[in-house]
């Protein structure tokens, strides 16, 4: 079928994230693809903007590393744990550097990634009225209802030049099957310039065309596959493993002091050569505690029409 | 029977779910409230999550809004997109949970930023979609532990609005707030005291409170904890995550 | 889990299709719901109209039995063969009354449905510049677009007062499953009213919940269950059987003769006192010959988290 | 080796095929050159369809754009929603093929009615997805046969436009037109005859047009069907649904 497009992360991030890029690395605490994160780290990417609904603690280590210069977002925290003290840092303390903040809310960034993957100008919400979120951003503007109802307010699109994409399933040519949240995935991938997919395991075409109203991501629009499993660890992958709700506890101590956080990065990123070498360190003992038993779902019949 | 304030909170909460529908959860409290509503007074209650998820049934505690478990066994999980324009814009959710940082006396919420929007003193996480939940849900329920530091006068910043008006959304605003020392309802707008937990005075509330608390003439103490109620709840966190 | 919602097409069409409606009846090709049609035809219901992209031999039916008045569409003729007669007299020759049109492109039909969907006064799109659509239609308006970049078109919401919807599989509470070509069957359910679900089996809560990704519509929105295997016969049900070719091409014929065709509906529609009795009159011979083969789709694994 | 005038236009269309990646197909004899294309030339070309199959490849001879065979192995099957919004509109469809009722010198297309609008001599099928296709497709190419009543000065009714200048699409109109008697380019937006079917002379050409037809400088004769082109073409077809 389709050639191969199966790669190293450290091959498609070299080649395909220059410094200074726009990217998305979406995920709704599912599927946050933190093998990605690790790897712009390790191979010191500069200047670079995350699109991000909810930058988490991807966001907080790539910050403190010194990878991103700017967020676009709507929510910005270590989810059920509290802040982001790096992002903190260097939001209230310009520590060690300023850090560039565009600011929507949940829609609207899905709003923003669905007009740039329409090749819409702008797409309308009802949202914002009366909040300071426009006074704030003036990206977000109110637009009039041509059929003479009240205005709403729209915002423009957002077109990554990359976007990373963690997915269950994919085959060579790309081709991508997600469950579980599927968040914004897919709008960020067609909204992109350069889509880079990574999955916990590549799969036959066969597999693949099995079930293709499962596929989220056709490979039509993507650029490398990488396969990396646990690449989502600390958060989760549906199916395959649990989320690592103990190391968000424990990343809150970790980020609040900038030595310690250095130290992390330093034992779990520089010095490790890539994200298996990361996968083995954390152990079988962590990893099966975090393992997903079975619930399969019921097969559905496309029947064969031939 | 003793309790915390916390259950008090949380069971305050789920008494006013008696036949809602559809449910827009918050992870912790909210989750809670809802479940131990679901279990005792609501079975048709419908537990919908920002994450996309559509009648969940978790068989743990969600330690967050995005927990697999609350995916496993779920009515339907759909996008964000979906979720938002097709459930919420469209006017589906009748009870929505927000929390918050700082509130008002209108019921306006602030989870931005302490100070100064350019230069915060205190980076607060943004909306998430709490904007969009405030407008578009019918009615808001906020949960939020009261203090001075709570209850301002003034907000630093207008994350999601109250009632200030006329708004884009089809949602009637906040109707309950739930603190650990009473619950409110909004007359005309107004945030207005009409129960007092077990053992807090009014006074207590106008200490903890940055203006003057309306109360409603026939302000009640609010009915403590069943039995029934408590072992449900503690069955609902047995390890006490959020029930501190 | 939730209450039954199981209940008869007559029950189903009598109670929630008042006469004057407003109704859509949509699937692409697929899933084309001939089952309530031919209970509005039997019921003789009055003044409808019909909301559907592609108004086709299900049109040409309720337009010569006289049960709509109205057609809002974006495509209009017998797929592969040719024109609905029925429906060209009454246009083109007001015989024997004449029919509105309000007409749009398809993705213009499918911006209108999202719109209502979603609650939002309009829709955007990238359509109409230089065609006469707009000037045949008012309600299709151009809009600036508030960034300063060139107008686009928009077309107002569609909120049908009911959506009839047929699909593969729905729990007893309507929870309901599509596989294969989905055409915008979702958006005219959230945009409506009123929602009957029409499927080829109800399954258990169990079934449906195995798999959460795969649910189209939720019970959430939906007013009736109806069970009507081989409901959308001359057309198809993706694994249960394959569209009928034969009958399209033999409704040419049927369609051009008032005479037959009136014949046609009282042999096929109000002689038989429901669908069952329709596909027990096609016959096991005609049933075979339409039916599909299997090809499973591959289980996917959610995980047990409890 | 003999052939029909709908094999010629099946194979002249194929051939123009080569190097294209996503193509949007519609029923017949569009199908027809796709797959033959990407059986002989253009192995990775892609078969989209409006009903939302990406990546098709239909064990049988499809009868609809919604044929159960496209579905079945196909890479993605998605909603009209997605399609026309994340591909059309995206611009990732290199060519799209149109049909036409009639059609006028800068391509502008009538599939909606003979006579007037409102009350029309006959009333045709309408835009379907066409008028979105010819305004966001990189390249149209238009299949229809030609005769004076098709190939006219003006028509009845602008479904989809040509080249009539500014369009809020981004793609670049119609670029090649396909008839049974020979093929069509545009100059500076104007159809002008490049290649003459075998045994099809000029006058007929000008006598099947309802204006003045523009020639190129360099027309010639379209090379004949290979045999290898009408095997693989009639094995596509083999009852001759299309191939009449």
């Amino acid at each position: 079928m389709a050639n191969s497009k199966v790669t190293s992360m450290r091959e498609a991030v070299g080649s395909l994230v220059p410094d200074g890029s726009v990217i998305s690395i979406e995920g709704f605490t599912h599927l946050i693809c933190f093998a990605a994160g690790h790897e712009l780290i390790r191979q010191r990417k500069q200047d670079l903007t995350l699109c991000r609904l909810t930058p988490d603690v991807i966001a907080d280590q790539l910050a403190a590393a010194g990878v991103i210069s700017g967020l676009v977002f709507s929510w910005l925290g270590n989810p059920g744990v509290g802040s982001l003290h790096a992002v903190r840092r260097r939001i209230e303390g310009s520590d060690p550097r300023p850090i560039h903040l565009e600011e929507y809310s949940h829609f609207g960034m899905v709003a923003r990634y669905t007009a740039g993957a329409s090749g819409l100008p702008f797409f309308p919400l009802r949202s914002y009225r009366g909040s300071d979120l426009p006074g704030a951003n003036p990206k977000i503007v109110t637009i009039n209802d041509p059929y003479g109802g009240e205005p709403v307010y729209a915002v423009p699109p957002l077109n990554p030049d990359v976007s990373i994409v963690h997915v269950q399933k994919a085959s060579a040519g790309g081709d991508a099957q997600v469950w579980g949240i599927p968040g914004c995935q897919k709008e960020s991938a067609f909204a992109a310039g350069r889509v880079i997919v990574v999955c916990e395991e590549v799969v036959s075409d066969e597999t693949i065309r099995s079930d293709p109203n499962r596929t989220l991501i056709p490979g039509t629009i993507v650029d490398a596959v990488v396969e990396a499993p646990g690449g989502c660890h600390p958060s989760y992958a549906q199916g395959y493993y649990d989320r690592d709700n103990p190391f968000y506890l424990e990343w809150d101590a970790i980020s609040r002091d900038p030595d310690l956080l250095d130290a992390w990065l330093d034992e779990w990123v520089y010095s490790l050569k890539d994200h298996a070498a990361y996968r083995e360190k954390l152990g079988t003992e962590r990893w099966s505690a975090l393992s997903a038993g079975d619930a399969l779902s019921d097969p559905v019949n496309y029947g064969d029409y031939s | 029977m003793s309790f915390t304030a916390t259950e008090m909170m949380v069971v305050a909460a789920a008494r006013q779910l008696s036949g809602v529908r559809n449910c827009f959860v918050g992870i912790g409290i909210p989750n809670l409230a809802c479940s131990l509503a679901k279990r005792l007074i609501a079975p048709d209650l419908e537990l919908i999550y920002e994450s996309g998820v559509v009648g969940a049934d978790p068989a743990r505690l969600p330690l967050s809004i995005g927990d697999p478990s609350l995916v496993v066994g779920a009515r339907s999980v759909t996008s964000m997109f979906d979720l938002f324009s097709f459930y919420l814009q469209r006017g589906l959710i009748d009870v929505a949970f927000l929390g918050a940082a700082q509130v008002d006396r209108n019921g306006s919420i602030n989870t931005t930023v302490l100070g100064s929007y350019e230069k915060p003193a205190v980076r607060l996480p943004g909306s998430g979609g709490a904007v969009e939940i405030a407008l578009n849900a019918d009615q808001v329920f906020i949960i939020v532990n009261q203090s001075p530091r709570t209850f301002v006068e003034k907000l630093d910043f207008v994350t999601s609005p109250g009632h200030i008006g006329y708004r884009t959304g089809r949602g009637n605003g906040p109707a309950l707030v739930v603190t650990q020392m009473g619950t409110y309802r909004f007359v005309s707008g107004e945030m207005t005291l009409t129960s007092l937990h077990p053992g807090v005075t009014r006074e207590q509330v106008f200490e903890a409170t940055g203006w003057e608390m309306a109360v409603d003439e026939d302000v009640v103490e609010t009915d403590p904890p069943r039995p029934g109620e408590l072992d449900a709840l503690r069955h609902l966190d047995p390890d006490r995550v959020y029930l501190k």
